[in-house]
């Protein structure tokens, strides 16, 4: 059969995300999690969302989670590796369709213990480098979130809940060949 | 190559049926031994466990191990197009990208072929362990369909008890609360409506509601389902497939103190 | 204490069907004589009475009258999940905040409990007077579903009229218009597809088909239907239930110049 | 079995809500309804509504009324007294849900006749009181009304309209022992 | 005056099944030979020609032409009043602005009339040529509805091939392509079961599924649907009407190069 | 049976209107769709709109056509005569349902091929003329079109391409008495 009936694509684009949880482990210390906003120009321009970093879309999960080390590397500098990671898992993917844009966003949630609560950094602060802002669960429903972030932080915040309850600690990885 | 024909193709019908709401995508592993397919439903609180044997097949050919990673929706689009009378053939290249499904009507009328596309799908293999379990009960399945249906009405969360005499789903609700008691009972005239309890020890596990029911759509497979239980195990409900295999479902109890978990708006 | 046990379990999961889309809520009135219910929509144009005998239950106890208010949907959720074949059972306290229901399976391998919460439900109680109508047909209960249900294809009222000869079902809207007409017919093989016009004299009314809709909804309780009429007043539409009572429901006739009343835009 | 799964639950709160319609019996004269501007602060602040209490859940239909009756002469004073009661009767409730309250309003109707259209009050003309106006069944529409508000007007306009055709007029109430 | 009695009014229900989804307007052409009707779809990429001939009625009278406009939506709804055994009679006077359907339970004890309006609608009228096709393909109605429905599931359009053996039908789409071949068989125990391939020369054309869909709706008139095609014609979906007439589908091929239409964003 | 039950009625509105398409003929040139302003004030006013023209609910097919030319004649001048017409349909009927008014539009469709492109016009330019302008079938999506306009557009972009794949042109028409 001569070639399918094209239809009008949009540009597909893989992005890998990570909900970054910090505790600080004092008592009554809620959970504080990294936003950072987006450059004032382009897609969604100034909006604050949870790190994330183009993939390519043949990436694998361990590709996205480099790159991810990489861009939180950057974004939080040394402040990051004081903390001890409790908890580092991909939670799956997300479709989110712009006008233009097929967007596949890959979601990691990472816990990790600091000593004490890590700091934000306005836009100009450093040159070069995007705003960033730590919330706990609660303020993020306050903020202007975009819809994809929105579907992103749900997406997390079931994962985790699911978590509690999950199959897999039941059962052992097996390692493939 | 992998070659293997189904005479029975409805019982692949069938099968994806039973988990195309709850799995996505996932790798149908093809190896001498068996078609199988092992994977988490999206939220990874349940686990379904597919094993087609080799010898199950009128035909089965498998040169070497391969996995096939399938959308299972697009995958049971194209069995939709099966007749439920129809011969199915899966066919793959050792090396290809592409499935094909091949159906023919009994009388060689008809013949069809779909290509469908494979995918690359990222999957964790959990291993699982052969467990004795303190309770097992055969039940028709279309009564435990019924009864997860009917419950569903009420509330989101059942328990589970089982004691020497027979099987009780319990669940409470916005509108009030609701038991039902299922007795052992072997005698019957037709083997798929026994009702049998294999207890070592009286067990009681509360589950959600909507996997139950998502896995009791597996009902068309077989007759009879089988409720496999202990303390802090996850709930095993199976289906054989007759002279070819099962399907199981593996479900995680629900924490007591757990915050519900459909609570977030959406 | 009142405990009613009904073999017939499938007339109480009619009944809900029959009434739950018109009344929301409602008092179950319990005496020694009978189960009744009598209720109106909530737009307060129709009224519903239900009387189920005492003496057409298997058993049937009522220490002292007692009133059992329930939202006649989530009745109807916890009835959904009794079998058509199964034996129900209503008991309630006296004082008790709750009803529960038995359902019991034929062979008694199956037994459910639901305890349904009972609601404080301010109703006033109507006077039902005992009138001579100038019309009474009797006709296939199916038949009359079909008809208001046909023309409510067509337009939104309905007016009756009875003659010696028969009933006509005449509507009109955007569309065009229609006419029923159905012949007194008692030549028949089966009592039950008789048409009978009982007439005092000639009687023309009109009502709003979404009623007559929703009480047709009672047909599978009976094979024939009474439509009783007479001038300026309320249009009776009655169910017999075999050896146990009736459902009645009273539908008031539109005022001529009465504005249509869905006009209000939601 | 172990209690019930508990959900997120909004407050609930009982309003009981009187549409009253004042007739001057004047030839052609439409019928007047009372608007009350909601206070400038809070829920739905500054939108105008039907006059409405805040009654306990458990409030009988009697304790309703008796409330209803408080706030009609505290709103109008003697101006409503030398009207004749033409009609009252409870049309039932209506369930509105906002983001957090549950907000069940019972609503009734109520028609007196004046010899005079009654005034309207500005918001300050009297120390405490809030501000009134009368508006005819079309003015209604006009006006910006919160959604709560428009639910009542449609269902007292139904109920009236039902009530030309309703059961109840044919048949005697029953006075329960 | 026009008149026509039809003594199968189930007939007239099915071709208003067929059509009406096609086609929203259109003038029903009485004359003294047969009542006919002719209507592009809205896109005017399918055009539907049916004629009931007048003989194939238990009464037909036409004192002259007349073209009756009418939304076949408000029509189908008319005749979903008829029962499947109603005798179903058109009256129409030559001036008049209505059409009145009569319908007549077989034991008489029930008539209805509805009379519809009749609207004004402009429209062309096209001549169709008696073409010889290259290929004429006679197979099963419901093999056909079938195969047009499956293919839906997987591509938008379908090439439909012809040769001497049988005919192909093949699309594509997102998630893989599929090919369904039938085979010439006029070795069937009922004549209705076979597939019959008339050829002059191969012929290959693609085609819109959704046209198709819509035009197989028609199968409940025929046990046999006949498909006929040329190169760079349209293809005729045809169904004969027993004693009575036939309603044929025409269908422009899609232009290769084309852009798929349904791209506007609505 | 004592006439139908009456419903509130929208007032009736018939109208003609023309998606006119101009093509120079140049190599790459894309053809251009003309938009007239809609007045000032009233219904959706200073909106841009495909040419249009209301016509009564009982025109035939004819009137409407010469009610268009009226028009584009009026708003074009001499510039259209100029031109070859290439093609010229009528599209069929659509129902746009405003609050108060239910409008059919009648549309149709030309196309002509000018020398040179034609030229819009500034509201003023001309006394008493609307404004035009002319897009091409890209810019068209970039406008803010009222609904109406939008359902227009879209029905004529997809009868242009039914068109290419129409039954018609199989067809001969029939001439009827």
């Amino acid at each position: 059969y001569p070639g399918k009936v094209e239809k009008a694509k949009r540009a597909e684009q893989s992005v890998a995300t990570c909900v970054l949880e910090v505790r600080t482990g004092q008592n009554g210390a809620e959970p504080q999690l990294l936003l950072v906003q987006r450059p004032e120009k382009g897609l969604l321009a100034g909006l604050w969302e949870f790190p994330g970093v183009t993939v390519s879309a043949e990436a694998s999960e361990k590709d996205r989670k480099d790159k991810m080390d990489d861009l939180l590397q950057q974004l939080l500098g040394s402040e990051l590796s004081i903390g001890e990671v409790l908890q580092r898992q991909s939670l799956g993917s997300i479709v989110h369709i712009f006008s233009h844009i097929r967007m596949t966003l890959h979601v990691e949630n990472m816990a990790v213990k600091v000593n004490s609560p890590p700091a934000s950094r306005a836009a100009g602060d450093e040159a070069g480098m995007p705003a960033t802002k730590w919330v706990t669960q609660k303020q993020l429903q306050g903020e202007g979130l975009s819809s994809s972030v929105c579907k992103v932080a749900k997406f997390a915040a079931r994962s985790n809940a699911s978590g509690k309850q999950g199959i897999k600690r039941f059962f052992a990885a097996v390692v493939k060949d | 190559m992998f070659e293997a024909r189904l005479d029975q193709g409805v019982l692949l019908k069938k099968l994806l049926e039973a988990m195309k709401d709850l799995v996505s995508d996932a790798n149908f592993e093809c190896s001498p031994q068996a078609l199988s397919l092992q994977a988490m439903d999206t939220s990874h609180v349940a686990l379904v466990q597919m094993t087609l044997r080799s010898d199950g097949f009128a035909h089965f050919r498998c040169d070497r191990n391969i996995s096939m990673g399938m959308n299972l929706g697009n995958m049971s689009k194209c069995l939709k197009c099966a007749g439920n009378d129809d011969i199915i053939t899966l066919k793959a290249e050792d090396t290809g990208d592409s499935v094909t499904f091949l159906f023919e009507s009994p009388n060689q009328e008809r013949h069809s072929d779909f290509e469908l596309k494979l995918m690359d799908i990222d999957s964790e293999q959990l291993g699982i362990p052969d467990t004795e379990y303190s309770a097992t009960v055969k039940m028709p399945s279309s009564e435990f369909q019924r009864i997860v249906k009917d419950l569903s009405t009420i509330g989101d969360a059942v328990l589970i008890s089982v004691t020497k005499d027979g099987i009780k789903f319990s669940t409470s609700g916005d509108i009030g609360s609701a038991n039902i008691n299922v007795r052992q009972n072997t005698q019957v005239d037709k083997p798929e409506e026994a009702t049998v309890v294999d207890l070592q020890e009286p067990v009681s596990l509360s589950f959600a509601l909507r996997y139950l029911n998502s896995f009791a759509k597996a009902s068309p497979l077989s007759s009879q389902v089988s409720l496999r239980m202990s303390k802090d195990l996850p709930l095993v409900v199976g289906y054989r497939i007759v002279d070819m295999g099962e399907i199981n479902f593996y479900l995680a109890p629900k924490v007591d103190d757990d915050e519900e978990m459909d609570n977030t708006n959406e």
